[in-house]
């Protein structure tokens, strides 16, 4: 079975993630489609390794670090969203045109 | 047509369906289990591709840790459940665009990966003992920066997120 | 004192960098202090100067002498590489001279706002930066001088500058700057054509020919540019006026006694030997925007109100004299050029300290508002009549010669120099010397006789010439005059050196 | 240390007679300088204010050159020695020398001669002034460069001279500077003299790139031999006559020369009469060979010297200040001696230089002598002064006389020789200009005697016009005057025809001796003497007896006279024409240029580069607008939620770059 | 199963981890008002760090851990650069966070791990370790830079920050996992450079290659993907903002060079009319917006992207046959060296003016001469030497990169360069114009009391500068 079929369904995936990336308006939201990208990397990279399958198991090895990796991202990101939720409550929001001169 | 490729394109249609949502559905909840969908979908396919263990992880660590961590984020944040467009003004412009990057990117890959075939007749598939003996002997470096990562990241998660009673700053 | 040839350049040359630094930890507060500082260190670095002068081995000016070559950057072959010949040491001579009598002058004269630490240090910094480019021998360490230069000139016309000194300021430096950029990739081409940054090295290569004539005359465009801006010619001119007018007066004496020389001389020790087909080419070029710069400079004199501005213009003319003699090619034109620039640096110089104090004594520098200053304090206007006169060329003072020789060598230009095109330009230039004439005589008759105006009767303040002033002045007076009536003192130390480069030329 | 002020100067090697005092001629232009430089540093604490330097110096310079002078006329030929100034290796020497000749030594004479007389002289008549050790100095300085020039043995250092008598001129013409219009004659002596020296600069470098030296002789042996020669040599000997134009006030330079008399008398007597307007007269004679065979540029020197002795003279004519009256006669003299060297009357030329030099002097120390008296230049304020000042009237009359050239008197031999010697070059058809400057002379000859008789009878005959009571002047300033009405009576003999010694001394090789011949030796000095009578006659009839009353002011010839009045206009052109526009129009439209223009593109590329700035900052901002959407989005959610985060514009931007990236790698991936 | 580890190569990465994991330990037992003994410890853990890689140099190359980690002259001279840079910019927390109550140990704790990021990034040699340093090197920065969590600007620097963060990883990755599968399951460097040979025009090769660059670029910040780095550097904390512009920025840098020069400079002809395009733009558009701003850290941040438009110069000059690769990559390597240095040295002398109710204005910056001299000076100092004029090392780095690209023959290039840094000259100038020719405001005449490791940290950068820039050799031989 051709390995394209694999990689074109990452593709899918990675622009369905560019897509949400650029049309979301909602942190989370993003980070979703975000996830949605990182999936397609893996689908490729596992997709490769078994391709090739005598070449060693980088590929899957790879995918595994990804999955990590996008673990720690989304707890951070989890936390920031959280921290400024938090401060908008406190937060007035005259003072918050910033980052601007 | 081996049952393989049917798996193959009933739950690629699944995962590109849910994905879809994922991007356009209008309640954030939902967006979360549609990505669970995919996520599900995801680990058949690495099923499909021998490695099962990737596919375990797959399924312990997104669908079980990040998916809850995300619900449990929307809840914190008391994102409505209800209807909502959550979408700013320019999904054509982000549809052709992400439409551009599909094209052009599976064009490129379909035509250079012409021929190159996934052999399905091979018996069992990676064993999680291979997995590891990659892991402990070309990515021991990686390995044990992941884990300062994941310290540093938790850490990180939790100095932000924790509410530091003392009035600071 | 054989050590000496090999550390005295140095020493001339960082001598000075070294009373910065001792500078820095001298309390603001004692001022004396940091004046004796300043200058013993200004004077010591002059006397090794003189003792570099006086070891220099004048049979053979032609030869670099008291070199030292050590490798400093391997990885692109950068040394430091220093030397003198004929061309560059009345130019070390000048510039550590023109530093120590401005050391002199700024005792009793700080300029608002005071910080006669900071004010020393800088001149000092500039003195290391311009010995130093009259002293490098290799293309890298020469930009490094040449740039070295700007930051405390800037700060020294940002800081203690006139009125629109912040205007003043930046222009010059992202002027320079400019022009030093392209200077810079000039050097880089040259490097990655022969592989070498030493002018030595560069000059036997150039007499040869490097690369396409192509490649040639972008390099010198490059040059040309960096030169040019800061000698300055027309019409690269515009940042002199006003950096001049606003600096503070040891800064103009020092920018036009010395630091336009870095100009010329980057001509005459790099451009010329090195590139001399493309110098060919060049020639007419710069022969005409000099005459341009010599007769437009002087129709600016002529409608100048401030008299400061106004020896700022009569630079961007006498200057342009210098190129001239550069552009002829001719043993004459370029010993007239080299006279030219020590010549122009003495008096130039004097006419800046002149026209300081002149704004110290009456608060103003508007030609109009002024008047009768040799009735009023003789010596500064006798003084004043003499540098002035000095300036427009008269035989027998410094000034003469490099005209002279400047016209000469442009009435018989070098062997494939259009004859006619030079001989025009050289009627140009007497026509210049004319119009020069006509508005330094016009000032004398406004500035310094006639009667003195009635708000200035009482003579409030006004003092004549003191004894500080005189021993800043009196050496470049002396030498205005010696130079005048004895030119073999500098030619002879020139020509040779000259003759070595147009050996380039095969002449 | 030495090395680097390379005292050491090394002969240069020119043939050298060896002459006992001659040798030593370069110490007398070396003693001015030196007093020059005494006064000026000590003059004041002197007790004499430092005259007695000046004097003595030019005194010792005075008995030298007649010593040197003997020793030439005892047949010692002239002197020559250089040192190397300076020199290229390509043959460029330039040297700093000595030619001692019987023209210089004529020149030594007279400039040491007059210029001992004036300063004894100003010690009477600048008594008073304020900058009297200042004048004396100038006088020094003056005397020396003066010097420095005859002996220069190349033209360079005749150069150097030629500007250093320029700017010694420009100093005491402006002696008096708090008056504005003292110091603006003094610059435009300077500045139209300069216009000259320019050409005459350049007529060296021509000459040098001709001969390949800038040595006179040489110069001047190349030209006979032919060796140099063609239009090159004309243009260079015409380069060098323009610097003689500009120093001897020859028509067009001529204007400066008027003016000038604006300094003190004792100095229009010295330098704007005697000496330094003669050094334009000096570099042709000095010249001479090139000139002779440098083609038209003789011809050329003979009509330029014909148009400025009459136009002079008729000027003289019409003026009322004396020193004027003297000034336009100075011109139209100097003008004669060029016409002399025009018709190739060498000899005629310089010695009418010489003897010109004692009675023009004499008359302008007597005008000096009334001035003093009367306190006024004008002849109008003047009037019966002969009863005041016999001294002055009799040395005054005597000058006259030689001036318009009556028998004995000195001017009457030179301007004899000089007519006859146009005569002769006309009647053998040398040159076919010598007819203009013979009638020219003649005329010339008339209007002398004449404007000379009306300046005498305006001034010592009539009743006195002035106010408070004219007196003599004091010894110190008649003895010098008498001296000179001695000479000026004396020294015409030197040149008595064929017997003169001045036709052994200033003869030229090549050019034959002329024998006795009674035509020009009787008859036509005796028709130039019964010319200038016969206007000193009619000059009597008019001005002093009042006939034949011309109303100047109406009548036919006032358009006439206002022509000559205004000096034909001359000075309203170069002051209207050229001075102004450049001071004026074209310094103010230059530096407009420089402000506007250039400056303008300079500052522009500045603005310009801004302007970028502030482009790309708000496209930055705009595309980029992260904080103010946020705040937007906050704002939306103060509302209670977190709904927002508007990153709509970074997600546009980030959109197109997606695109971009795409279509990029398309573009270069699938080509 | 086990493989022979050379544990001295790894030595200064295990030393740093080892303080890391410390100080976070010690920081729990540590009482509130003596949390600042975080850093010093950190300090320690630095100089402990520096002292291992020196006893690596002149060791030779040493390649364990079957490749994936290599020790060479360019890993040693990048680890040393990041552990000064470490220093200083501990140097500049000390104060601010000790002052401002924030979570210091973790504070200090992530910070080392964002440097632990900064030097395995130096030694990494395939596509996984580069991944997981850059990674290391921003999930630490994300939270660094939310650390004022009562500051709004800190949180939105924070997320924004951090959702592009993720985003670059996420192409990057792409890229990378197509880089595997073209090359045929390599992803060590060299590996892939051979399976790459000659296959420049391959569609697949260049568009991975272009997704990884994409990604970098987000992470270097170079126009056009540098929108988040001004608003992150200003939200952030001030050190953090000096740690993100310097390190961080670096180590992007350090892992593009490795991938640029290491694994694609066969494939260099597709991408290098990416890289002009990129390396023109970041200078001018950066030079051309800090021309226009008024607030030192934004100003700072857009010349560091100018600045790394001329790091950017040298990846545009890479050839596949590569006779100017060398000195295109020393360039860089001396650049980004300095770099660091003379910005770290400018964020100090910022944070200094800013502290107790200072500004960051630099209208505030009038007559900063007359209040604190030395201050002032080494701004100047360091200002002078980003505009890279002597008597200051950054001449030198601009040299350099002129040098490579004459040697390229890309001489418009060079130009672009040079016009380039007339005007970044201007606006250096701009404020030195302030600090010098203007009085400052009569209220504000007090002087600026600085602290002392502030001191220390401005006056070491400055030397580091003096000095290279008069005996540059070191770092040239190093290059």
């Amino acid at each position: 079975m051709p390995v394209s079929y694999f990689l074109v369904l990452s593709a899918l995936l990675f622009s369905i993630g560019i897509y949400g990336v650029l049309a979301r308006q909602n942190a989370v939201l993003i980070l979703l489609s975000i996830e949605l990208m990182l999936n397609a990397v893996n689908i490729n990279l596992v997709a490769f390794s078994s391709m090739l399958a005598d070449a060693g198991l980088d590929g899957q090895v790879f995918a595994l670090f990804v999955i990590a990796v996008a673990a720690a991202e989304v707890g951070i990101g989890l936390a920031i969203v959280i921290l400024m939720f938090r401060n908008r409550q406190t937060v007035d929001v005259d003072e918050m045109s910033l980052m601007k001169w | 047509m081996e049952v393989y490729e049917i798996l193959f394109w009933l739950f690629a249609a699944v995962m590109g369906v849910s994905a879809i949502r994922v991007v356009t559905t209008s309640n954030v909840v939902h967006a979360a289990l549609y990505l669970v969908a995919t996520l599900l979908g995801a680990a058949i396919m690495y099923v499909l591709l021998f490695a099962e263990f990737v596919a375990w992880v797959q399924v312990l660590v997104y669908v079980g840790a990040i998916v809850v961590l995300m619900l449990f984020g929307l809840m914190l944040t008391r994102a409505p459940i209800g209807k909502g467009s959550f979408d700013n003004d320019q999904r054509p412009l982000a549809a052709i665009c992400a439409l551009a990057v599909f094209v052009v990117s599976s064009v490129i890959m379909v035509d250079a990966f012409e021929g190159q075939e996934i052999d399905f007749t091979r018996e069992a598939g990676t064993t999680s003992e291979q997995v590891g003996n990659a892991i402990f002997s070309d990515f021991v470096l990686p390995f044990e920066v992941v884990s300062v990562l994941l310290l540093a990241a938790l850490v990180g998660s939790v100095v932000i997120a924790r509410r530091d009673e003392e009035a600071a700053d | 004192m054989d050590w000496f040839d090999d550390w005295g350049l140095s020493l001339t040359t960082f001598l000075p960098l070294v009373g910065a630094i001792v500078l820095m930890f001298v309390p603001q507060a004692k001022e004396a202090a940091v004046k004796m500082v300043g200058s013993i260190f200004a004077g010591l670095a002059h006397i090794a100067g003189i003792v570099v002068a006086m070891r220099f081995d004048y049979g053979e000016s032609g030869r670099l002498q008291q070199v030292v070559n050590l490798e400093w950057i391997p990885t692109i072959d950068v040394n430091y590489h220093v030397g003198v010949d004929g061309m560059s040491l009345p130019l070390v001579v000048l510039s550590v001279l023109v530093s120590f009598l401005c050391m002199i002058y700024m005792h009793f004269h700080i300029p608002e706002p005071g910080k006669s630490k900071a004010f020393f240090a800088l001149v000092l910094l500039l003195e290391t930066g311009m010995t130093g480019t009259f002293i490098a021998l290799d293309l890298i360490l020469f930009f490094i001088f040449f740039e070295v230069v700007l930051v405390p000139m800037y700060f020294m016309i940002g800081i203690w500058g006139g009125p629109r000194r912040e205007y003043a300021a930046v222009k010059f430096f992202l002027f320079t700057l400019f022009g030093s950029i392209f200077m810079l990739l000039g050097f880089l081409a040259l490097y990655f054509q022969t592989g070498t940054f030493d002018m030595v090295e560069l000059r036997e290569l150039g007499a040869a020919g490097i690369g396409s004539e192509l490649f040639q005359s972008l390099v010198f465009l490059g040059l040309f540019l960096g030169f040019a801006i800061k000698v300055p010619m027309w019409p690269f001119h515009t940042w002199l006026p006003d950096a001049h007018t606003e600096a503070p007066t040891v800064g103009s004496v020092l920018l036009a006694a010395i630091l336009l020389k870095m100009g010329t001389y980057g001509f005459i020790r790099i451009s010329l030997p090195i590139l001399p087909e493309a110098a060919i080419d060049y020639a007419p070029i710069i022969g005409v925007l000099a005459v341009i710069s010599i007769i437009y400079g002087s129709l600016c004199c002529l409608a100048q109100t401030d008299l400061k501005r106004l020896i700022a213009f009569s630079s961007v003319g006498h200057m342009g004299f210098v190129m001239l003699g550069i552009a002829t090619l001719t043993d004459a034109g370029i010993n007239g050029a080299i006279f030219g620039m020590v010549a122009h640096g003495l008096i130039t110089g004097m006419l800046f300290f002149l026209a300081g104090s002149i704004h110290e004594r009456y608060h103003t520098r508007e030609i109009a508002a002024l008047g009768g200053i040799l009735k009023q304090i003789p010596r500064f206007g006798a003084t004043f009549s003499y540098a002035a006169i000095a300036s427009l060329g008269l035989p027998g003072l410094a000034g003469f010669w490099g005209e002279f020789l400047a016209l000469a060598g442009s009435y018989d230009p070098a062997a494939g120099l259009d004859e006619t095109l030079f001989r025009v330009l050289m009627v140009g230039g007497g026509i210049g010397t004319v119009l020069t004439a006509g508005y330094l005589l016009w000032t004398i008759q406004r500035v310094n006789l006639g009667r003195v105006p009635e708000n200035f009767a009482d003579g409030h303040g006004i003092h004549d010439v003191s004894k500080l002033e005189w021993i800043a002045w009196a050496p470049l007076l002396l030498l205005i005059v010696a130079a005048g009536i004895y030119p073999k003192m500098l030619l002879g130390v020139t020509n040779e050196a000259v003759d070595v480069l147009l050996g380039a030329f095969g002449a | 240390m030495t090395d680097f002020l390379l005292l050491a100067a090394e002969e240069a090697g020119h043939e050298v007679h060896k002459g006992t005092f001659t040798e030593y001629m370069w110490i007398v232009p070396l003693l001015p300088f030196l007093s020059a430089i005494v006064i000026g540093f000590f003059g004041k604490k002197m007790k004499n204010r430092g005259h007695a330097v000046g004097i003595a110096a030019v005194a010792i310079g005075f008995a030298l050159s007649l010593v040197g002078f003997a020793e030439l006329a005892a047949g010692n030929a002239h002197v020559e020695k250089a040192w190397t100034w300076f020199e290229f290796p390509g043959g460029f020497e330039l040297e700093f020398g000595m030619n001692y000749d019987f023209l210089a030594g004529v020149m030594f004479v007279v400039v040491t001669f007059i210029s001992m007389l004036v300063q004894i002289y100003s010690t009477g008549y600048m008594h008073d002034d304020e900058r009297y050790t200042w004048f004396y100095a100038v006088l020094s300085l003056f005397t020396g460069s003066m010097l420095f020039l005859v002996i220069a043995n190349n033209l360079t250092q005749m150069l150097v001279g030629w500007e250093g008598v320029g700017v010694c001129s420009y100093f005491l013409i402006g002696h008096y500077w708090e008056e504005k219009e003292n110091s603006s004659a003094a610059m435009k002596a300077f500045i139209t003299t300069r216009v000259g020296d320019i050409g005459f600069m350049f007529g060296i470098f021509a000459l040098f790139v001709l001969a390949g030296t800038f040595n006179v002789g040489e110069i001047n042996h190349l030209a006979e031999e032919g060796e140099i020669g063609g239009t090159a040599l004309t243009v260079a000997a015409l380069l060098l006559f323009c610097g003689a134009v500009g120093k001897s006030a020859q028509f067009p330079l001529h204007v400066w020369l008027p003016d000038a008399m604006a300094g003190p008398t004792p100095v229009s007597a010295l330098i704007h009469a005697a000496t330094m307007v003669v050094a334009g007269v000096y570099l042709v004679a000095r010249m001479f060979p090139l000139f002779e065979h440098a083609g038209a540029a003789l011809d050329v020197v003979a009509i330029i010297a014909s148009i400025t002795m009459l136009m002079a003279a008729v000027l003289a004519l019409v003026q009322d200040d004396i020193k004027r009256v003297l000034a336009y006669s100075t011109i139209s003299q100097l003008a004669y001696m060029m016409a002399a060297l025009g018709v190739g009357a060498y000899t005629a030329g310089v010695f009418h230089l010489f003897t010109h030099a004692m009675f023009k002097a004499l008359l302008f120390l007597g005008s000096g002598s009334l001035i003093h008296a009367v306190h006024s230049n004008n002849m109008s304020d003047m009037g019966g002064l002969r009863k005041y000042m016999p001294h002055t009237f009799r040395t005054f009359i005597i000058g006259s006389l030689a001036l318009a050239g009556i028998f004995p008197l000195a001017g009457f031999f030179s301007k004899d020789e000089i007519i006859g010697g146009a005569l002769r070059a006309a009647s053998e058809g040398h040159r076919a200009t010598a007819w203009i400057v013979l009638v020219s002379a003649v005329v010339t000859a008339f209007l002398t005697a004449l404007y000379m008789t009306r300046a005498c009878v305006k001034t010592f005959w009539g009743e006195y016009r002035g106010h408070g009571h004219p007196h003599e002047s004091a010894g110190s300033m008649v003895t010098p005057l008498w001296i000179l009405a001695i000479a000026s009576v004396t020294v015409g003999f030197l040149g008595v025809p064929v017997i003169g010694p001045v036709h052994d001394w200033l003869h030229l090789p090549g050019h034959e001796l002329h024998g006795f011949d009674p035509f020009y030796n009787l008859i036509l000095p005796a028709g130039s003497v019964l010319l200038a009578l016969s206007a000193i006659f009619i000059g009597w009839q008019v001005f002093h007896k009042g006939r034949l009353k011309v109303d100047v002011l109406g009548g036919p010839f006032a358009w006439a006279y206002r022509f000559v009045a205004n000096k034909y206009y001359l000075d309203e052109l170069y002051i209207r024409g050229i001075v102004r526009p450049i001071q004026y129009s074209w310094a103010k439209v230059a530096y407009w240029i420089n402000q506007k223009v250039i400056d303008g593109i300079v500052n522009g590329a500045g603005t310009a580069t801004l302007g970028g700035a502030r482009v790309a900052y708000t496209i930055d901002q705009d595309v980029v607008d992260f904080a103010v959407n946020g705040a937007a989005g906050i704002t939306g959610a103060s509302g209670g939620l977190l709904k927002y985060i508007q990153t709509g514009n970074v997600q546009r931007y980030a959109a197109v770059l997606f695109a971009a990236v795409a279509v990029f790698v398309a573009a270069i991936a699938l080509t | 199963m086990n493989v022979a580890v050379d544990w001295h190569a790894l030595a200064p990465e295990t030393v740093l981890t080892v303080f890391a994991c410390a100080v976070l330990m010690v920081d729990l037992f540590l009482p509130r008002d003596a949390k600042w003994l975080a850093m010093p410890l950190s300090a320690a853990g630095l100089v402990a760090t520096l002292a291992a890689v020196v006893s690596l140099i002149g060791q030779g190359d040493r390649l364990t851990l079957g490749g994936a980690f290599e020790v060479d002259t360019f890993a040693l001279a990048f680890k040393g650069l990041f552990c000064v840079i470490g220093l200083i910019v501990l140097a500049l927390s000390y104060d601010y966070f000790r002052e401002g109550e924030y979570a210091q140990g973790e504070y200090y704790f992530l910070l080392l791990c964002g440097l632990l990021g900064t030097l395995v990034m130096s030694s990494s040699r395939d596509l996984v370790s580069i991944f997981i340093a850059i990674e290391l090197i921003s999930i630490p920065g994300f939270v660094m830079t939310g650390l004022r969590k009562r500051d709004v600007k800190s949180n939105e620097a924070a997320l924004k920050f951090f959702l592009f963060g993720v985003l670059s990883s996420a192409v990057m990755l792409y890229g990378m996992s197509l880089v595997y599968g073209a090359t045929g399951g390599e992803i060590q460097l060299d590996a892939i450079r051979e399976a790459l040979a000659g296959r420049g025009d391959d569609p697949i090769v260049v568009m991975s290659v272009f997704f990884v660059v994409v990604g970098f670029a987000f992470k270097i910040s170079a126009v056009p993907f540098h929108f988040w780095a001004p608003d992150t550097y200003e939200g952030a904390p001030s050190p953090v903002a000096a740690f993100l512009s310097t390190a961080s920025k670096i180590g992007g840098f350090v892992g593009l060079l490795v991938l640029m020069f290491r694994a694609f400079p066969d494939v260099a002809d597709a991408w290098r009319p990416a890289f002009v395009a990129l390396a023109v733009l970041t200078m001018t558009v950066g030079n051309l917006i800090a021309l226009r701003q008024r607030h030192i850290i934004r100003l700072l941040a857009y010349s560091g992207i100018a600045q790394s438009g001329y790091v950017l110069v040298a990846f545009a000059l890479i050839t596949p046959n590569g006779e100017a690769n060398q000195q295109a990559f020393q360039s860089a390597m001396f650049y980004l060296a300095i770099y660091g240095i003379m910005d770290a040295g400018a964020f100090a002398a910022a944070i200094s003016f800013a502290r107790r109710g200072g500004s960051y204005f630099i209208d505030d910056y009038a007559g900063l001469w007359q209040r604190s001299p030395a201050l002032a000076l080494l701004l100047a100092g360091f200002l002078v030497s980003l505009a890279g004029t002597p008597p200051m090392a950054g001449a030198w780095a601009k040299l350099f990169v002129f040098l490579a690209a004459i040697d390229a023959d890309a001489v418009w290039l060079a130009v672009v360069m040079g016009l380039n840094a007339v005007i970044a000259a201007w606006y250096y100038l701009a404020v030195v114009k302030r600090m010098f020719f203007e009085s400052p405001a009569p209220e504000e005449t007090r002087e600026i009391e600085v602290p002392y490791l502030l001191k220390a940290a401005m006056g070491v950068a400055a030397l580091l500068l003096l000095v290279a820039f008069v005996i540059p050799r070191p770092i040239a031989d190093m290059a």
